[in-house]
């Protein structure tokens, strides 16, 4: 592959989206608020995004890590994994983004503001994945906190503010302890004799991560998994998803649970690889289980009083990230791989999920899972959507959750006595998750329609992307295909040791 | 500059940005605050300087300048104008009202918080022991007082319920963390500390435009009224 | 190719040809073809079943699907003869499924989702058993499941609020007990996997003698459990008297006599084959809950005044005394006794068998009885042999096998339980001293109370006259049903004439699970012998010998009698003289004598309401009796837990206040005891 | 066809028609035994034969409402129980029915008669048809577990449940039959006999009192033809069950080879053994009253209590 294809296929999923969010920004006169071919031009973004993350996909696997601008930018498996599922979700969120805005009847200035925003974060998150750099990877991901906080607030009223500060206040605190722990690697990797230049060079610290102070990175590993996790929706910063991903526009709510929260846990795991060589894998093992366990009871305990039904599905994401936190912990190649299928999976599930969510508020005017009843006859196509999104999310089969779940389960049990506990305490935890949303989805979905109204029809621009999450969705649980060597590659990455 | 006033030097601005966070702690009036905020980043930016200058790394003193300018000049700025624009208006019934211009009551009272700080003083200690045992120089001697520093921040976020007294906790954090930086490995690469930078302005405009937005919704910027979204 | 492979590969195809028609064909012709397609899949597992029980073995490995532990197939006689009975369930009630959607409007069964979800339904619960690796075994059991759940609640918009929300908590409940069931079982079969170094079935066996007792008690107990829910045993049941009830009548039919039967698959497959039998404490544990299982379920059965789930009980009844002949064969084989040990193990499987064919058809007939008059009350129906006949004579020939009575089929395979219990005893061991005689009073008392749960369904139900108006306007079902019906009937008819055909076949199932060192029964279609067991029945025989006297003593009478005609005369009930509908006796009244003697057990509630006319507080306008016998199981054991957990629920609301600084807080504290962990730990 | 090979057969259709036409002269026989002792002449030992014959005679009547349930039940009632005394080596034990008399299979087929009633009680749709067959199958329900934990006792030592095989070995080796074990199976059986046959004093023949009724209750309905059928497999029932105790307790006597001789003089001792447990019972009936139907389940809890016994005796006392 020559080098000025690898610096293309490297440059396009941040500068495509960036060079989107210009135009939409550059744009003076937006001609109608939404719809309109002008509406489907926002696609062209992520599909770029998918697109460079399937060229990479087939010939990272097969050449190894590419890289670009003096190794700034560079994609392993691991990055071209997260590539495709921040292009799967960000294709299927931006799809949904026309029929939202359309149904939100937004003035212009704010359609534009809203497009500006979406691309640029996806820009911030493909940056994210391919830096190479440690301090740019927090930058970026910092830049998406800043992205998205506007986003949450997209509407202005006072809950939209109110979750807005939340996310930011406390996002930015979280991340800001990441980077002191970020500092603190660096200080460790300069003590080890490493260059300036390179200290904070991913591959270079992995390479020679066993020369580091084991005690200074035990500090800082510690700090950059609080700060992470806070992003990544695990305890003990987690409290702004619930608020966050309820205001936030659904197509956003989609995208900050489906890819945010596991990009800026890939991030975790770029360190974790670091820790793991320098300390053993014993540290963040116990740190990452006991986080997993705290948020996974967190979220069940939430789930249980849960009367609203987008914050029952961010309760879901601090499940489900808690369990990708626990295989994480388990660290098997198998584990590696059960996280990744969990990544992907619960990103096009929780997309579906969140946008249905959407409509079901549009709808009823109402989040309250109490007002909400009979939505399979009244809406049999929204219905159906929301029902299979549940049940992908509950960990059935046919979806990819029920795959990772299967190779979490086999993993934890055979990496030892203490990581079975953990895994049994897990399964316990998320068996009170499942019968809490299974009742409340219940509560929704069934019984006959209210008032006896006709059937609400979802219509193809709003089921499209619906019904590919899902069978996206259902396609990764049956069968890998031609993502296997990736999945492979990418799994041996943070688990290979 | 030989050693020893170098290492005396270093001390007297360290100590200066550590009793800088704490008289924040100290302090009611928001507009006190703010002054001593822009203080402190003169301490910081006086850190970074001294550490360029005895290592003649000419481009620490570069960043050093750039600190000062934001930490010292631009972002007391910015707070200072969100002050005006959030003060009431002349001639508006509540002229008289200083609720907007004070933390009145936050939620550990100032001895409480004073005491605390002590404590994280002496838990950052505890904390940095292997962080200078590692490379013991004076400047890595003085790394606790980075760490208290983000301590006290991250105790300031927690306990104070006015918006802006919040961003100055979120500010103190950032503070420690790039002195940290600073007397453990003569600041970041420079790229980084430029995202770091840029990052943390726009965080703080994000906020500014948020207590705005606030003002408006909620009629004033206690954080105690924004508790519309939970479980309950 | 081999007959299974073929068998299998049709099964897959006409699943998916049979979901594809559900999903998209007009509703005319979605039943029919579904129904037709689910018939053949149900008859190609059949096949495959029946020559896996002749002897032929297959197995395939699919490493590409299901990532990324791949799909591992293998059918043996044991895998077999689940399959060909699931086979057989599924192709009788698909055939009977035509008619029963016809009947119902275009939502609930009919749907487009319940057409397309049922084929997936049937293709799970024949593969179940073919599963050959953990992840195959756990997809498959899982997908069964959720298709399950989902025909479970597919009468959710239909009949009065109460009914929507009985098929609600239906779903609910069954929902959680069956993914607390999966949760055990994933738990038990990672731990499995884990200690023996591999998830495919070959390698459990191989590595499973190498685990310490401590993991493989773990594993059995775990899987069992799991497997003991799936089956509806005490303690783990409640979703079963729910969930059956609450699911269209061909669903629970399949539900209730060929998804149960997984159950004890699971447990005879972990606890035999895979891990080589065990500790007499395994067995002991499942056989209390079978003996648990039948005595309550039938006791419940016993004073249950609605039909569906007077069945539900009976199912978890039959399925714990298959657990019986399992835990006794467990502890014979424990014990060193293989004879008995096999015996044993092929009556339980004889019995399900048996269980599926009259559980299968007592469900249709319930079916058609629900369809036609809306009641699934005994206390409404009545009177039903009139308006339709077959369907009675259908649940008539059932409930013979219900009541294990020669002629009928159940009888066999508890007489095979008893035979296997009298000759354990010849092995001395205090435990089975003990033990044994116990699980003989459990058997022969769900005997004695299925013989009046069942003369009470019948007569109660079919028999005397109509107690509501639907009853006494009940139509007899369309002929698609009654073919399905007819051919579970004539399982039954076969299976109660002639099991000796099976011998050979349960033998080789037997031993398919590492049982047997010979052929425990042998048999043909005159008569069955046990294998070093001077015992042998023939049931064709009894059957001949009860006929040949019923005709003797039917001509006898003929020819003595003076007068031929039969007269008609007024019912004269001891000089009260033609009663009417209303005083004859309900279920509820037919219940209560066993109620009364089991009151401790049942906990019965009741409730006397008496109102007073407003002159005078003597006199009295109008008394109101309730009485309900709840599941005390579920009160006792359940509610104060599940209240428990709604309590914390509601109380951990607190911790998303909604404060900004109590969430900083959070992070705060994290921080700081991070940082004192790490000062400290340095 | 040799000798020997007829008498097996022959041996079978004595052994029934025995039963037949024993079983209305055991209920006269007991009936004359209670008149006696309570002072009375009484109608003579062939009165129930008269009854029968009266019945005979009457038109067959259907009462109106009723189903094919209450027409066959009586035929069900009396083709089972002739079907168990075919089965049972009451006065041989080589008899080709031998090999398949299952002592499981005849408590089985003795049952399927108290259900075809009981269903036939349910199908008049009378309260009282209801009400006995409640009662029937309540009693039945908890006899079951008695019977067959008996049964099981008695199968032990013989290391198999076929009565012929029982049967032989008590002749064989008469310290069985004298062993705890056997004794205690021997008087629970002997309890659940009582209750099987509606006997006092679990159910009192001879009420027609509503509340007390039990077995009449259900049968309450029929006439003419129908409860002359009910009435014989009454009395059949006690036949064999009184013959199926008498066979097990003092097996002496029963032709164990097939010859004419040995099968004639087993049918005379079999028609005294069950003449003579006919008079004791008779006997104790006077002086017994009826329990309350609620207090039955005390009585059979007890026998219960004794089959429980019995089998771990013989454990104990053979399985060393």
């Amino acid at each position: 592959m020559t080098h000025a294809l690898t610096t293309a296929l490297l440059t396009a999923p941040v500068a495509g989206p960036l060079l989107a969010s210009a135009a939409y920004a550059a744009r003076r006169r937006p001609a109608r608020a939404a719809g309109g071919p002008a509406a489907w031009l926002g696609l062209l973004s992520p599909l770029t995004i998918l697109l460079c993350g399937a060229a990479l996909a087939v010939t990272v696997p097969a050449h190894g890590a590419a890289t670009a601008y003096g190794r700034m930018l560079r994609a392993d498996a691991l990055s071209v994994w997260m590539l495709l599922a921040i292009g799967a979700v960000a294709t299927l969120a931006c799809a949904a983004s026309p029929g939202y805005l359309a149904r939100e009847d937004a003035d212009p200035p704010t359609v534009r503001r809203y497009h500006v925003l979406v691309h640029a974060f996806l820009a911030a998150m493909s940056a994210a994945v391919l830096a190479a750099n440690l301090g740019v990877l927090w930058t970026a991901i910092e830049a998406t906190t800043i992205l998205t906080a506007f986003l949450v607030g997209h509407r202005r009223t006072r809950a939209c503010v109110e979750a807005a500060w939340k996310y930011v206040v406390i996002c930015s605190a979280g991340i800001a302890l990441a980077f002191l722990g970020t500092v603190l690697l660096y200080y460790a990797a300069r003590q080890a004799g490493i260059s300036e230049a390179s200290a904070l060079d991913w591959p270079a610290l992995a390479a020679r991560a066993d020369r580091l102070d084991p005690a200074v990175v035990r500090l800082g590993t510690g700090l950059v998994v609080l700060g992470f996790g806070a992003k990544a929706g695990l305890a003990p910063l987690h409290a702004w998803l619930p608020d966050a991903y309820g205001q936030a526009p659904a197509p956003v709510a989609a995208l900050m649970s489906g890819v945010l929260s596991s990009v800026a846990f890939t991030g975790l795991l770029r360190y974790k690889v670091i820790a793991d060589a320098a300390l053993g894998s014993g540290y963040t093992r116990v740190l990452l289980a006991g986080l997993a366990l705290l948020t996974l009871a967190l979220a069940a305990a939430l789930l249980l009083g849960q009367r609203d039904h987008q914050r029952m599905l961010a309760y879901s994401s601090m499940e489900h990230m808690a369990l990708i936190a626990l295989g994480a912990a388990v660290g098997t190649p198998l584990a590696a791989v059960a996280v990744l299928l969990h990544i992907l999976g619960h990103g096009l599930a929780k997309t579906v999920a969140f946008c249905a969510s959407g409509h079901i508020v549009r709808l009823r005017g109402t989040s309250r899972i109490g007002r909400v009843r009979g939505l399979l006859a009244e809406a049999p196509a929204l219905g159906t959507a929301f029902a299979l999104a549940v049940i992908a999310l509950l960990g059935l089969p046919p979806f990819a959750l029920f795959a990772a779940e299967l190779g979490l389960a086999r993993a934890g049990f055979a990496a030892g006595p203490y990581c079975a506990a953990a895994l049994a305490a897990a399964l316990a935890l998320v068996l009170t998750s499942f019968a809490a949303l299974g009742i409340r989805t219940a509560r929704m979905l069934l019984g006959p329609p209210p008032g006896g109204r006709p059937p609400v029809r979802l219509g193809a621009v709003a089921g499209l992307p619906l019904a590919a999450g899902l069978l996206g969705c259902a396609a990764l649980g049956t069968a890998t295909g031609p993502l296997t060597r990736l999945l492979t590659a990418a799994a041996a990455i943070i688990g290979g040791h | 500059m030989n050693d020893a006033v170098y290492t005396q030097l270093l001390d007297l601005a360290c100590g200066a940005f550590l009793l800088a966070a704490v008289v924040v702690l100290w302090l009611r009036q928001l507009a006190s605050i703010v002054r001593v905020f822009a203080l402190q980043g003169v301490a910081l930016a006086a850190v970074a300087a001294l550490l360029g200058t005895y290592d003649r790394r000419w481009e620490v003193l570069a960043v050093a300048t750039g600190i000062g300018v934001l930490r010292a000049g631009l972002l007391p700025l910015l707070m200072r104008r969100a002050l005006t624009a959030l003060a009431p208006a002349p001639g508006h019934p509540y002229e008289e009202d200083v609720s907007e211009a004070r933390e009145t009551e936050p939620l550990v009272n100032v001895a409480a918080s004073l005491l605390s700080a002590a404590l994280l003083t002496l838990l950052a200690y505890a904390v940095a022991r292997p962080l200078v045992e590692l490379n013991p120089t004076p400047a890595t001697r003085a790394l606790p007082v980075g760490l208290a520093v983000v301590l006290i921040g991250f105790f300031t976020l927690v306990t104070r319920r006015r918006a802006l007294a919040q961003v100055v906790g979120f500010l103190l954090l950032d503070n420690g963390i790039t002195a940290t930086a600073f007397l453990a490995a003569s600041g970041v690469p420079l790229i980084v500390e430029l995202g770091v930078s840029f990052d943390v302005l726009l965080a703080v405009l994000v906020l500014r435009i948020l207590t705005t937005r606030m003002r408006a919704a909620f009629g004033g910027t206690g954080l105690d009224d924004m508790r519309e979204l939970s479980d309950r | 190719m081999n007959v299974i492979a073929t068998a299998t590969v049709t099964v897959a195809g006409l699943a998916a040809a049979a979901a594809l028609a559900g999903a998209a064909l007009p509703p005319r012709a979605r039943a029919v073809t579904a129904g037709v397609c689910t018939a053949a899949l149900g008859a190609a597992a059949l096949a495959a079943g029946t020559a896996a029980l002749g002897g032929r073995r297959w197995s395939a490995s699919l490493p590409g699907l299901l990532p990324p532990a791949g799909i591992h197939l293998a059918v043996d006689a044991l895998s077999g003869l689940f399959m060909a009975v699931g086979g057989a369930v599924v192709l009788a009630v698909a055939v009977y499924g035509i008619g029963y959607a016809a009947g119902h409007g275009p939502h609930g069964i009919a749907s487009r989702g319940a057409q397309a979800v049922l084929p997936v339904f049937a293709l799970a619960l024949v593969l179940v058993p073919a599963a050959a690796s953990v992840s195959t075994f756990l997809l498959l059991w899982e997908t069964m499941a959720l298709t399950s759940l989902l025909l479970v609640l597919a009468g959710h918009r239909a009949g009065s609020p109460a009914r929507q929300a009985a098929v609600r908590a239906a779903g609910i409940w069954y929902a959680a007990m069956t993914h607390l069931g999966f949760v055990l079982l994933l738990a038990g079969l990672a731990l499995f996997a884990a200690g023996a170094g591999g998830e495919t079935f070959a390698a459990l066996r191989a590595g499973a003698a190498g685990m310490p007792p401590l993991a493989r008690g773990a594993v059995f107990t775990l899987v069992a459990a799991a497997c003991a829910s799936k089956a509806g045993a005490v303690p783990l049941h409640p979703w079963l008297p729910r969930a059956h009830p609450e699911a269209p009548g061909n669903v629970s039919a399949l539900m209730s006599a060929a998804m149960v039967n997984l159950g004890v698959y699971g447990i005879v497959r972990t606890g035999f084959d895979l891990l080589g039998g065990g500790p007499r404490w395994w067995w002991l544990l499942v056989l209390g809950a079978g003996a648990l299982s039948a005595v309550y379920g039938v006791l419940q059965a016993a004073v249950a005044s609605d039909l569906k789930r007077l069945l539900s009980y009976s199912t978890s009844e039959n399925l714990g005394l298959a657990l019986v002949g399992v835990g006794a064969a467990g502890l014979f084989h424990a014990t060193g006794n293989r004879a008995a040990a096999s015996l044993a193990l092929a009556a339980a499987l004889l019995h399900i068998v048996n269980h599926a064919a009259f559980k299968a058809l007592l469900f249709c007939a319930a079916g058609s009885v629900l369809r036609a008059t809306g009641v699934r009350d005994l206390d409404r129906m009545g009177g039903l042999r009139a308006r339709m006949p077959a369907t009675t004579a259908f649940f008539a020939v059932a409930a013979l096998g219900a009541v294990a009575l020669p002629p009928g089929n159940g009888f066999f395979g508890e007489w095979l339980l008893l035979q296997s219990m009298i000759h354990g005893l010849a092995v001395p061991g205090v435990f089975t001293a003990i033990v044994l005689p116990l699980a003989v009073a459990v058997i022969a008392l769900s005997a004695g109370l299925a013989a009046a749960v069942f003369v009470k369904a019948l007569g109660v139900g079919f028999f005397a006259r109509p107690r509501s108006a639907p009853a006494a306007e009940a139509a007899e079902s369309p002929p698609t049903m009654l073919a399905g019906m007819g051919l579970l009937a004539a399982a039954c008819a076969a299976l109660a004439l002639v099991p000796g055909l099976l011998g050979d076949g349960l033998s080789r199932a037997v031993a398919a699970a590492g049982l047997a060192d010979g052929r425990p029964l042998t048999g043909g279609a005159l008569g069955v012998r046990l294998d070093r067991l001077a015992a042998s029945l023939s049931p064709l025989w009894v059957a001949c010998a009860l006929t040949a006297a019923l005709a003797a003593v039917s001509a006898l009478t003929r020819l003595t009698a003076r007068r031929r005609r039969r007269g008609n005369a007024r019912l004269w009930d001891c000089g009260g003289g033609a009663p009417t509908a209303r005083m004859s006796y309900t279920a509820t009244s037919f219940a209560e004598p066993l109620q009364r003697v089991f009151d401790d057990v049942l906990a019965p509630e009741q409730d006397v309401n008496v109102t007073p006319i407003s002159e005078s507080a003597y006199l009295v306008e109008r008394v109101r009796y309730q009485r309900r016998v709840p599941d005390r199981i579920e009160h006792r054991l359940y509610r104060p837990f599940l209240d428990t957990v709604t309590g914390l629920g509601r109380a951990s609301r607190r911790l998303a206040s909604g404060s900004v600084h109590l969430y900083l807080g959070y992070g705060f504290f994290g921080l700081v005891a991070l940082l004192l962990a790490l000062a400290v730990g340095a | 066809m040799n000798a020997a090979g007829a008498v097996g057969p022959a041996a079978v259709a004595a052994q029934v028609a025995a039963v037949v036409a024993g079983a209305p002269l055991l209920a006269g026989l007991m009936r004359q035994v209670r008149a006696r002792l309570e002072g009375r002449a009484g109608p003579g030992i062939a009165q129930p034969w008269r009854d029968l014959r009266k019945l005979m005679r009457k038109e067959p009547i259907t009462p109106v409402g009723t189903g094919p349930a209450f027409r066959t039940a009586p035929l069900l009632l009396v083709a089972s129980t002739a079907v168990v005394a075919a089965l049972m080596p009451l006065a041989s034990t080589a008899t080709p029915a031998g090999v398949r008399s299952d002592l499981i299979l005849v408590v089985a087929l003795l049952a399927l008669g108290t259900v075809a009633l009981a269903l036939a009680g349910l199908d008049t749709g009378t309260a009282f048809g209801g009400m006995g067959a409640s009662r029937e199958m309540t009693v039945a329900a908890l006899v079951e577990p008695t019977i067959l934990l008996a049964v099981f006792a008695l199968s032990i030592p013989a290391g198999s449940t076929n009565l012929a095989a029982i049967v032989s070995g008590g002749i064989h080796d008469s310290a069985r039959l004298a062993s705890p074990a056997g004794l205690l199976a021997t008087a629970a059986l002997a309890v659940a006999v009582l209750a099987e046959t509606g006997r006092l004093p679990v159910d009192n023949p001879a009420t027609h009192l509503e509340l007390t009724m039990v077995h009449e209750a259900m049968v309450l309905e029929y006439a003419g033809p129908d409860l002359a059928l009910v009435e014989l497999g009454a009395h059949m029932r006690l036949t064999v069950l009184l013959g199926l105790l008498a066979s097990l307790a003092a097996p002496w006597g029963i032709a164990t080879t097939a010859s004419a001789a040995a099968v004639a003089l087993g049918l005379v001792l079999f028609a005294v053994k069950v003449a003579l447990l006919g008079a004791a019972l008779a006997a104790a009936e006077v002086f017994w009253a009826k329990l309350r139907l609620f207090r039955i389940p005390e009585l059979l809890a007890g026998s219960f209590l004794l089959a429980l016994l019995a089998v771990t005796a013989s454990y104990f006392l053979t399985g060393e």
